[in-house]
This record gives structure tokens, sequence and C-alpha cells, in this order.
């Protein structure tokens, strides 16, 4: 029964990940009918706001401490953190210590802002081409975007930490232990699901996306600019995939091309939940999660050899052939 | 009909002096003048550096280039020197090799067999490499081995640890410097005894390819002739980056040592979600819980962050060892570079040295007279004490270190500590040991 | 001429002519030259193109006239390579038998794959064909191992059983793939003055069968089934109604995509006989796509010119060095050498996936056509120029 | 006996009665109307007829063959085309193209793989083709894209798409919805002419009384799903059922 719990933790884990990156991707879909490919380097860029703040609180001046040698046999080079000697040690350990949950705060600007480039600056151009040039369009700059990150960062995964307060174990139950930042992560990412689902239902900006999302057209005619509306939606998207990859940093170390490891998943998430369907991609995803982690139990994998390779593939073709438009799609979105 | 296997670069300058002034396209020159693919003709030579540039590995495939860059600068005669002043063989003068410069290629090999396949056959085909090196991923040095060795060059095998590269898949032109899944599994076992007692359930998670498997294999054997009880191995997709589903089970299961089979990629983040979930401070069987990571390599280390520290491993080199080659090698890498060198760079060096030594001792670069140099040949001063290339294997054999995340570094680089220097008859095995047997040599291929 | 149009002929020569001459047009820099970094012309790479080439023009049969866009058709070129490795191993180093092996099995895989898929549209047919590939990649590299040899990949060895052929030759080496005799790596140098060209006999093998590959898809094109699958594209309705059935049509041309793929893969595996499990991966469906977008979707000749374009770049822009960036400039005073390196370092050599990012980008911003579309334009602004000239118009059109 | 019977045809949607009890017969090489006001089960009907839609009840015989179950392209194959209310053509594709595709189908069935043929080769189709334009007006049309046509265009081109097959049934689904006055006339003289012509029976479901009262042999009226009365043009447009369920309040006739 224990290992059916941590199992559907597991299962929340993986699914808060899915659905958030899930959920951004089919409100692109869904508003502006552009198939996103850079939607995995928008996660990706998210991670490293964290890697890239964690870095901005180290910048250190240099001592030379001539008691000690480096790696060389040359007097070693001591760094000091300039934090450390602003607010003191304690105070700038701790500033660098939380440098996660202080990169949400610091990301929401910056995705928000790289979401409006990309709409504005590219992505409005392709609103009336063909699928095939959207998917080739923003394939080359989840590339081009990647490479400038690998430039920068390298390609091995970088640490950032979960501060010390919430790294350790929870007890949950007896025998049922679980990572404390993994609880965070979920209740975060139900947050953040949840405050997507009010504004889109309770504001009137959010009802004119709606309406746009079900009739492009007829919303146009009612001389509302839709299209600038739309832009905020890009931004925001691009704000809940950058959130869901500052705060997964501390679950798998950040590096280049986990956006493009994720790029795959998400789409098939976002299909199983039926195209343009935001409530369909949120289930989709926790499904998904859920399935992986209960496949990939050694009761499981004993029966059925190799079943965890391929158990999202398997279930994604099994519901599009019981479900042709997925979990909760709408009729002619994207068929 | 004569032909060519592979090559042009052979004739190409002997053969532009017969074809100058011709233009007309009727003169046919075949070259089946060479006696072996792409003899070098001009003054100079060409090495085929394959390193992953882009992917997962980019990074170590970094650190190679550099050492090659090195060993190419010493062997010219640039620089200090690097091992050449500590290498036992003293043939190599800094005056290239057999008295031609040396000049080097590169190429990506994406580490994709495919893609490392493509790019060592654009260096034998259009740039004319007479020895191809480097590649970090088993899979990927079979795949360029099997190639070398149809193509007829010699091939120096870089960061590459399944037993099957001098086990299953030797080739004859194919040499590896680096150690294997076996010999880690040798070095690694008496220090868990000591360290854990012989009384101990592992649980493995082993990434689910041929590498993962073998090196399952190679631990379980070592550790269970220990007396340690294997209780469970699980398989792990390759494309996993979130372990936690295979982690979780293993505190109730009754273990009390997690054996992570994995490397790259998949170990930074399985050895991240066990120490999340507590592992590294758990308690089992009344003993303290303890995590090993047979394959260490620092860049890895680096990505895993403060999680390694305490975790026991196995690693071919580490900058810190005190001999004279070691200290030569750190020397001359960190003043060129800043930071001292991986076990990929030290490795890939290595090989380029052993490479120009064996070419100046059977004074051609005929592909079999250097393996004939090369088999059986025994040196010192690279790093790992004597060292032997066996003839029946082309595999290396030299002291494997075992090491551990350090508790307290002093610098960004400083992660790993040697616990132990495992002494190279410990970890020496028979070449038809059933772990390695199934595969043959063959002969040596010149080419031509 | 062959059942063709006039402007399909004259295109089908320029192909011909263009593939068998390849060896010259692809070396276009005597072999010395600091520009020989950018010479194209040695076997491999020759053979990457036209097999490439044989992929996407099959993958365009499927995407650019019924535009059912697969992500999933690397699974078959993969299949194709297994299946002639194995002949390899079991019957002979002929190529022949592995290659059609390898066509008939990639087209049993894509019927299946196919009908299954089939049975949705848009999006939902890409994921189930997405979903179809990457397990077959998954379980090739793990759990299938025992067929596929996993992640080292499917290789010939010694001990192979050849029946119709020998395990080992007398000197000790694995035979080599051969045409009943003609080895595949055999080849011819010509030199001619400073230049060298190389003639190899398996890229010739691999240019024949992708001429008579191109040559089937103008005519698959220019067929009245080739109609029926851009009406199916254009309106599945009055499809319907017009009394025709669009599933076995779209049927067909995803299994005629798929042995293509098949064909492409035996070749792949007859010049190098190797098989690995990263074909088969989503990035390998992916970069048929590209290929076919880059080129210029339902155009016949774009898919070739996106096969050669990308591959291009990774052969050839991934191998240069800051070494060689410096002997470029070296004619050039020694800061300013080192400011052009710095510049033109981050984009080649291991920042060659930069540059193929940015030309996606590019081409598909400023030619929405792929580079046919840039063809036609320089075409059209050619005769324009010709026109004014002399009043005459050439006949040749671009490739449609 | 008609060509096409319709018995006692019912289809529900949830809860709502769309067809209930449906009787109709329709006569060879004479044009049948159905009208009726919105929402009176016109277009489920004709969606029945097709192969669309199955309804819960009752039986279509079409020339002494059930058409239930069948799909739409087993019933084309039957010899029946459907006209469109927004035109359905093949709009990536030349006018000329466009006329090919329903000749092939008329030649070679559902499906055939012609994969290595010439389309150019199909003189013999090629020439009906021509022909069927030229009765149209279109020739000079013949390499157009299609969809670049205006919408009358549109409407003739599709026509003549379902007429180059020759069905024994032509159904149009209200043929000059949105038209101008103009178009709307030039529409009515093309059926009528094809109706002189061709050995042809056609159904049309059309709101225009205008268009009915010029073509129609024979009217039904549908209300509410049921048919209310079934005449010639002349009794109908006296049928006091009819001015008060249907005319009366909509149209002067």
């Amino acid at each position: 029964m224990d290992v059916f719990l941590t199992q559907i933790l597991n299962g929340l884990d993986k699914g808060s990940a899915y659905a958030l990156i899930a959920l951004g991707l089919t409100l692109i879909f869904g508003t502006l009918g552009v198939v996103n490919f850079a939607h995995g380097a928008l996660f990706m860029i998210g991670a490293f706001c964290s890697v890239f703040l964690q870095r901005l609180l180290n910048l250190s001046y240099e001592t030379v401490d001539p008691t000690k040698t480096d790696f060389l046999g040359n007097p070693a080079v001591i760094k000091t953190p300039y934090v450390e000697s602003w607010f003191g040690p304690e105070m700038g350990a701790a500033i660098i210590d939380w440098s996660v949950p202080l990169a949400v705060l610091f990301a929401i600007p910056i995705m928000i802002a790289i979401g409006f480039i990309m709409e504005r600056g590219l992505i409005k151009h392709f609103y009336k081409r063909e699928h095939a040039d959207q998917i080739l369009v923003t394939f080359g700059l989840a590339i081009v975007l990647q490479e400038v990150i690998k430039a920068v960062y390298g390609a091995n995964p970088i640490q950032t930490p979960a501060p010390d307060a919430l790294s350790g174990v929870a007890v949950l139950a007896e025998g049922v232990v679980y990572p404390v930042w993994r609880i965070v992560y979920f209740f975060f990412s139900v947050v953040v699901i949840g405050a997507v689902f009010a504004f889109l239902q309770f504001t009137t900006f959010g009802m004119v996306v709606r309406a746009g999302m079900a009739d492009r057209e007829t919303v146009g005619l009612l001389g509302i600019d839709i299209d600038k509306r739309f832009t905020l939606m890009f931004g925001l998207a691009a704000a809940v995939a950058g959130l869901a990859g500052v705060m997964y940093g501390p679950i798998n170390a950040p590096n280049y091309h986990m956006g493009m490891d994720f790029l795959v998943l998400s789409f098939v998430v976002v299909v199983v939940g039926g195209m343009g369907s935001l409530p369909g991609a949120v289930a989709a995803g926790f499904l998904l999660g859920i399935l992986e982690s209960f496949a990939s139990m050694t009761a499981v994998t004993d029966i059925i050899p190799g079943i965890n390779q391929i158990i999202i593939y398997l279930v994604a073709i099994i519901i599009l052939l019981v479900r042709p438009r997925g979990l909760m799609g709408r009729k002619g979105v994207m068929e | 009909m004569s032909k060519t296997n592979l090559t042009r670069r052979g004739v190409l300058k002997s053969g532009a002096v017969a074809g100058a002034g011709v233009a007309l396209p009727t003169i046919f020159t075949a070259s089946s003048a060479a006696a072996y693919t792409n003899e070098p003709t001009g003054a100079s030579v060409t090495l085929g550096f394959n390193v992953p540039q882009t992917g997962p590995y980019a990074d170590e495939g970094a650190d190679e280039l550099r050492a090659y860059e090195l060993a190419v600068e010493h062997l010219n005669g640039g620089g200090d020197g690097g091992m050449l002043n500590t290498f036992s063989s003293k043939e190599l003068k800094g005056d290239g090799i057999l008295g031609k410069k040396v000049e080097f290629v590169t190429g990506d090999t994406q580490t994709k067999s495919d893609a490392a396949r493509a790019s060592a056959k654009s260096m034998i085909e259009k740039d004319g490499a007479v020895m191809i090196t480097g590649g970090s991923s088993s899979g990927v040095a079979i795949a360029v081995q099997g190639l070398c060795q149809e193509a007829g060059v010699i091939f120096m095998a870089g960061l590459t640890h399944s037993n099957d590269t001098t086990g299953k898949d030797k080739k004859a032109n194919g040499f590896r410097h680096f150690f294997n899944g076996y010999m880690s599994g040798a070095a690694l076992a008496p220090v868990l005894k000591g360290l854990y007692g012989d009384d101990r359930k592992a649980y493995h998670l082993t990434a689910d390819y041929t590498w993962g498997w073998t090196q399952q294999e190679s631990i379980a054997a070592a550790t269970e002739a220990l007396g340690w009880e294997t209780v469970n191995n699980v398989l792990t997709p390759l494309a996993s980056t979130d372990f936690s589903s295979y982690i979780a089970p293993v505190l109730n299961s009754g273990a009390d040592v997690l054996v992570l089979n994995h490397y790259g990629g998949n170990m930074v983040n399985s050895l991240t979600n066990a120490v999340q979930f507590g592992l590294r401070e758990a308690q089992a069987n009344g003993k303290n819980f303890e995590i090993v990571v047979p394959l260490f390599s620092r860049l890895m280390a680096r990505g895993a962050g403060e999680n390694i520290k305490g975790i026991l491993g196995s690693t071919n080199w580490h900058w810190s060892l005190q001999d004279e080659g070691s200290k030569a090698f750190v020397k001359s890498f960190g003043t060129k570079y800043g930071f001292p060198p991986s076990q990929a760079a030290h490795t890939t060096y290595c090989q380029t040295l052993l490479y120009a030594d064996a070419c100046q001792r059977a004074g051609t670069f005929n592909p079999c007279g250097v393996a004939e140099a090369l088999e059986g040949f025994e040196f010192d001063g690279l790093g790992n004490g004597k060292t032997l290339y066996r003839a029946e294997d082309h595999q290396c054999f030299k002291d494997v270190l075992v090491v551990k995340g350090k508790e307290n570094p002093t610098s960004e680089f400083d992660l790993l500590e040697v616990v132990e220097v495992t002494p190279a008859a410990q970890v020496t095995y028979d070449p038809e040991h059933p772990m390695f047997a199934g595969g043959q040599l063959g002969s040596c291929n010149p080419g031509a | 001429m062959l059942g063709l149009g006039k402007k399909d002929a004259s295109l089908l020569l320029v192909v011909v002519a263009l593939t068998m001459l390849a060896p010259f047009i692809l070396n276009p820099f005597p072999s010395d030259s600091g520009m020989a970094q950018f010479n194209a012309g040695y076997p491999d790479l020759m053979q990457r193109f036209v097999i490439f080439g044989i992929f996407a023009i099959g993958f365009n049969i499927l995407f650019g006239l019924t535009g059912y866009l697969s992500f999933g058709h690397a699974a078959f070129l993969g299949v194709g390579s297994y299946s002639a490795v194995w002949m390899f191993k079991l019957l002979s180093m002929n190529i022949l038998p592995a290659i059609i092996l390898s066509v008939i099995i990639a087209g049993l895989f894509s019927l299946l794959i196919g009908w299954v898929s089939l049975r949705r549209t848009g999006i939902y047919f890409s994921i189930l064909t997405l979903a179809f590939a990457q397990m077959s990649f998954a379980l090739a590299y793990s759990v299938l191992t025992p067929l596929t040899n996993g992640e080292t990949g499917l290789q010939v060895t010694l001990d192979d059983p050849r029946i119709l052929g020998v395990s080992a030759t007398a000197d000790g080496s694995i035979p080599v793939t051969n045409l009943f005799g003609l080895e595949m790596r055999s080849a011819y140098d010509m030199i001619v003055g400073p230049w060298t060209f190389t003639f190899s006999v398996g890229y010739y093998v691999c240019a024949i069968v992708m001429i008579a590959a191109f040559y089937l898809s103008i005519r698959i094109f220019r067929s009245p089934f080739g109609m029926m699958l851009r009406a199916i594209k254009s309106n599945q309705t009055r499809m319907n109604y017009t009394g025709l059935n669009p599933k076995p049509y779209t049927l067909a041309a995803f299994v005629i995509s798929g042995m293509y793929a098949g064909l492409a893969g035996g070749l792949m595996a007859s010049m190098d006989p190797l098989a690995g499990a990263e074909r088969m991966q989503w990035t390998a469906s992916g970069e048929v796509v590209l290929m076919t977008i880059l080129g210029g979707v339902g155009t016949l000749i774009g898919p070739i010119l996106g096969a050669g374009m990308i591959k291009y770049f990774e052969n050839i822009f991934s191998k240069i060095n800051d070494g060689v960036l410096h002997t470029w400039f070296s004619f050039l005073p020694d800061g300013i050498e080192n400011f052009m390196v710095a510049v033109i370092h981050p984009f080649v050599g291991k920042g060659w996936h930069l540059t193929l990012g940015l030309i996606f980008m590019l081409v598909v911003t400023f030619l929405p056509g792929g580079l046919v579309e840039g063809g036609q334009r320089i075409a059209k602004a050619l005769r324009k120029k010709d026109k004014d000239d002399d009043g005459k118009s050439p006949s040749t059109e671009p490739a449609e | 006996m008609g060509i096409l019977e319709v018995k006692d045809v019912g289809k529900r949607f949830g809860g709502l009665q769309a067809l209930g009890d449906v009787n109709l017969s329709v006569k060879e090489n004479t044009c049948h109307a159905i009208i009726g006001p919105n929402g009176a089960g016109k277009s489920t009907l004709l969606n029945c007829l097709v192969g669309k839609l199955i309804p819960d009840t009752g039986s279509v015989m079409f020339d002494g063959n059930s058409v239930l179950g069948r799909s739409p392209h087993e019933i084309n194959q039957m010899g029946i085309s459907r006209v469109f209310q927004t035109p359905e053509i093949f709009g990536d594709l030349t006018v000329m193209e466009n006329m090919m595709i329903p000749l092939f189908a008329k030649r070679d069935g559902a499906y055939r793989l012609h994969a290595i043929e010439s389309v150019q080769a199909e003189k013999g189709l090629i020439q009906q083709a021509e022909e069927m334009l030229a009765e149209v007006n279109m020739l000079d049309k013949r390499e157009m894209h299609s969809a670049s046509m205006s919408r009358g265009d549109k409407r003739r081109l599709e026509m003549a798409m379902c007429l180059v097959q020759d069905p024994k049934l032509l159904l149009l689904d209200e043929p000059t919805a949105g038209m101008a006055r103009a178009d709307t006339n030039n529409t009515i003289d093309l059926l009528k002419e094809i109706k002189e012509k061709r050995d042809i029976t056609i159904a049309i479901i059309e709101h225009d009384m205008h268009v009915v009262f010029s073509l129609a042999d024979r009217i039904t009226v549908l209300a509410q799903g049921t048919p209310l009365v079934e005449d010639t043009p002349e009794n109908i447009k006296g049928h006091p059922k009819v001015q008060e369920a249907y005319l009366g309040e909509t149209q002067q006739v």
C-alpha cells in the first residue's frame, strides 16, 4: 500500500510538470492556432533563469590567500560573493540559499518579456501560414535558444538546489517518506493551474480570450482587438512554462536540452488531453504521470518487460483510438 | 580493376604531380600505389579527432579536444612537452611523428553511432586521416572501431567503459586505454568490503542498454563474491529524466546499498533523486544506507553538485594524483586552459602519445606495424603507473582509482578524493573471461 | 520522354546530370586550398545526400501530396536498415537481396502503423505516428537488443553464418558489401591539376537508385493516384461525395513513402553495414520533416535540396574548427584575424546546430515555399533581366 | 414506384426528434423539391440519404437497393451526387483537375492504385471534362486555381463535377443560398437546361420559392420533422395547410 501511495505521489509530481508545460502549449494552440515547437525551450529558459540568478548572487570579488594553493601550486584565489559582503555572511548565504524561490519572482517578468518578443517579433508573422511552416520556424528558434544557452552555460547539468529548509524529506505516514520540494512543486503547480483557470474564467480579458479560442472571427467582428490580447496570452503561456522550469530545477538539474526532452512528451500530453482543451491538458498530464509511475514498478515490469519504456506512447495510442479527439478535445481543432 | 578502400589522400600529392597540367578528364589514376590507407606522403600526417561537440556529452568532448590539441602541440615540439618528458618510451623527440608534422581534423560524433561513423568516414575519405580517436560512449566507440577496422586505419578509443569494446566487439585495429566495467567492479569490491562490510544487500538501478547491463553484471559479480546479496536489479529507460518512481521503492526493499549503473545525465538525475529521497541519510538493516556510483567522472560529478559528497565510485584517472606524469600533464593543461583536465582529457592525451610513439617505434604509419608495436607494449609515466597494452584484446591494464565525493571541497575542481589506487594486478582478468568472450580480434587491416 | 511532360523530362534530366556529375560539382575547390574544407565530393557524404534524398522524396509523397504529417517515418528507415544488416549476417554481402528485404519489411511495417494511425487525421495522426516510432526506438534500444544489438547498433561480425557467402575473407576480415562482386567501397580517383575527383561505386549505385526513385515520384505526382492524393489534402468531404474512398489512397501513400524510407535504410546499411537505434528516434523523423519543408513541401525537387542542405551542414560545418578558421584568415593582420575567428567561431564546429537553426528561421520567414521558391525567385529575376536584354525568355521552367 | 423511396424514416438527436416517420417517393426523371421552415429537418433528411447520418428507424431505397449503412462514397457510386450549400470543391486544384477526379471515380470506382499512368494520357476523360465545362461555360477557366474563383463559378464547377458523373439522382442543398438575383437566375436556367437535356432525377432543398416553383415537378413540405403535404406546385401554392404553416408567414408567392 505504501508503495502505491508513493507512486501516486510520484505520478502527481511528474504530472505537475507535464500539466504545466502542456497548459501553456495548449493555450497557444487554442488561442493563436500556432504549433509552438519552441515551448520546451521556454521551459528550459525558465530553469536557466534560476541558474542565472544563482550565478548573479554568487558574483564574487577575489582575494589571494597565500597560505593556500590551487591545483597548479600557485597561491589560491578566494572568492567571496558580493551579497555576503553587503548583507553580512549569514544573510548573504541565506539569500543565495533561497535563490530558486527568488528566481520565481525574477522569472515572471523575464518570461513574459520573452513571450512578447517572440510573439511580436516572429510568431505573429506565422498565424496565417501552414502548420508545417510554424513547426519549422519554431523548431529553428528552439535550436537557436538552446544553442545560446549551451554556449553560455555548457552542456552539463548545473544544480540549482532547493533552500535547505525545503530540501529534506517529509514523513507522510509510517514508511512513506517524500521529498519536501516535490510536495512544494505539486502544490505550486496546483496554484498556477488554478490561477490560469481563474484568470480565464472570471476576468473579462479571460472571457474574450475564451471566446476567441472558440471563434476567432466572430470576436474580431465585435470590434475587439483580439491580437493584443493574444500577445498577452503568449506572454502568459511563456511565464507558465518558465515557472514550471524554475521550480523544476531542484528536482532535476537544468541542462540545455531539457526542453527538447520534454517537448515530445508535452505534445503527447496536449493531444491526449484533446487539442485546445485546457482541462484536458491538465487531466492528461496527471494521468500520464501516474501511469508512468505505476509502469515503472518492478511488479509491472516483471510481467511486461520494457513496458516502462513505452507506457506513455502506448496509452496515447489507445486513448486516441478510443476517443478520436483525445480526452476532451473539440471538433475541428487542428484536424 | 583496381580499387581503393575508402582512401584518397595517399595518392593525392604524388598523383597531383603526375596529373599536373593534364586537364583532360580521361586520365584516371587508381590509387593502388599506396601501401595502406591514407599513407602520408607529404611533410605532415593527419590525425582525426572525433568527439561529441553537440548533444549531452559536449562538455566531455570539448575537454577531449583540448587534450588532443595539447598533445599535438607537444608532439610537434611546442609547449612544455607535458607527459613526453615523463613517458617511459623516449622515442618521440618533439619533431612530429617520424619527422612529419602532426596535423589534425576534428568532427562531431553527436554521441550517435551513425553520425560518428559519418564524421569518421569524412576524416578518412576527405581529409586523409591515418588514425581516428575519440568518443565518449561505448556505442559510438564500438561503431567507429568497426568502421576503422574496415577502412584500414587505427582507432584509439576515448571514453568507453563497456566490457564489449575490448570484449565481444574487439577489433584488431582498435585500442583502448580507458578501463572497463569489470575493472570497476574488481577495484571497488575490496574497498566496499572494507568500508561497508561483507553483509550488505544491494539494490541496482541500471540504464537499460548494453553498457548498463555489462556494468551491472560486473559489479554484481564482484560484490556477490564478497558475500553481498543483490536484492533487485531494476532497468531504467535511457530517456528517463525523473527517477523518482525507481528510487522511491528502494528504501522499503530491504536493501542497504543502492548501486547506480548510470552515466552522464542519467547519473546526475538518478543520484540527485536518490539524495532527494533522503537515501544518503537513511538507515536500513541497522546500518547506514550507502549509495555507489561505479563509474564516476569529475565533469558529471560537477553536474551532481553537493549530491556526490561521500558517494563511492571508480575512475580512470584524477588530476590530484601526485605521480610525475600526472603532475606534468596537469601543469601543462592547467597552464594552457586555466583549469585541471578531466579523465576524458587524460585518456585522449595518452592515446595520442601512445599512437605517436608506436608509429615511431614501428618506423611506419602502417596500421599493421603500429598495431604490432602497441600489442604487448609496457610503459610508464603516463599517470596510471606501469601499464600494459595487452596483445590478446588491446585493453590497457593499469591501476584503477577508487574515489569518493569530497565532503569539503576546496575549489570547484576539487570534487573527488582518491580513496585507493587499486593495483593493475588486481583488476587483470583472463582474455577468455566469460564477460569478454565471444568476439575475435581478427587480423589487422591496412586497407590497401 | 519516358511518359513525362516536357517540363518534367527536363527536370529529370537536370537531376540526372547533377547526380552523375556530383563528384565534380561538389568538389569545386582544389584539394590543397583553404576552401577545400567546403568540398563535399567524398563518397560518404555524396552517398548520404542521395540516400536522404530518397528518404525525403518518399516522405514528400505522403506529406506533400496528402498533407498527412508523419512524425514516425524514421522508424521505417530504421527497420529497413536492420533488415538489410540481417541479410548481410545471414545470407550474403550482396546488397540486392538486402535492399529488397528492406523495402518489403518497411512496407509491411508501415502498412501496420499506417492502418492504425490513419484512423485519425491532423495532429492526432501525427502524434500516433510519433508514438509508434518512439516505441520502436525505445524497444530497439533496450528490450529488443537480441534483434537490434541495442546501443551499439547491429553490425556484421566474423562469425555470422552468411550461408550464400563467406563468414570471413581469406585474410581474416569481414567481407565487404557488394553488388554481384562489385564492391561498394571501391573508388577511382581522377586527378586533374590540383583537383581530385573521387568516383565511388557505392555512390553511383545510390545515385542510380535515387534517379529511379525520383522518376517514380514524378510519375506518381502526375498520375491519377497523385491527383487523388492532392484532392484528399484539399477537401476530404468532396472526395467522399465524389464516390472515392480516401482511406486506401492515404494508406497506399503511407506505405509507398514507408517503402521509400525502407529503401533509404537498406541503401544506408549497404554503404555502411551498421544499423543503429538512433536512426529511429523522433529527432530523425523530425529531420526528414525539416528537410521536406526546408526544400519546399509538395514540390518535386525540394525534398532533395532540403536533404542536401541539412546533411551538408551536419558534415561540413561541424568540421570547421578554430585551426581551420585561422588558416582562412591568416592573410589578415593578427588582430583582425583573431577578431574574424572570434566572430565566426560560434557558428561553426560545435556551433553548427546554431547556424542550422538560424537557417531554418530565415528560410521559412523569407522563402515560404522553401529553397525551391528561392530558386524560382532567382530564375524569375534572371528571366526579367533576360527579357530586358533580348526580349526572349528562357524555355526552362524552374523546378516545380 | 419512385427511384428514391423513403419509408418511415425517423432520427433522434438526444431528446430532439429531428425526423419522425418521413415517407417520400421521388419519381424518375422529375424534379422533386423539399421545402419547409428552418429546423423542419430538411438537412437531416438529406444527410440520411447520402450516408452521413444513419436513421434510427425506417428504410431508404435507391433504385431498388438500400442505402442504409453505406458510406457516402458507396452511395455516390450507386448514382447519387450531391451539391452542397457552400460549394465543396478541391480548392488547391485547377478547374480541369476538379473535373477529372469525378470522372476517374466514375470509371475506376472508389479506389484504384493508378500510380504510374499519366493523367494527361487519359484523352477520353479529358474530352468528357472539356465538354462538360463547355456546357457550363467554364472552358476558358480550365487552368484556373479553383479556390480563387467567384462563388458563382465555384457553384457551377461543383454542379459540373456532379453532372459529369452522369448521376441518376442529383441532390441539391440550397444551390442558390447567398447568391445575387442574377446568379440565381443563371442557376435556374442551368438547371432547367440540365433537366431538359438529360435523363436525370433531381431532389432539391430550397428556401427560395422562386427557384422552387421554377423547377419543381412535385413538392414535399416538411414541418417539425414530418411531411405535411406532397403535391404539384400548383396545388401547393393554394394549399391552406401550407399557407398556414409556412408560406403565408414568410413568403409572398
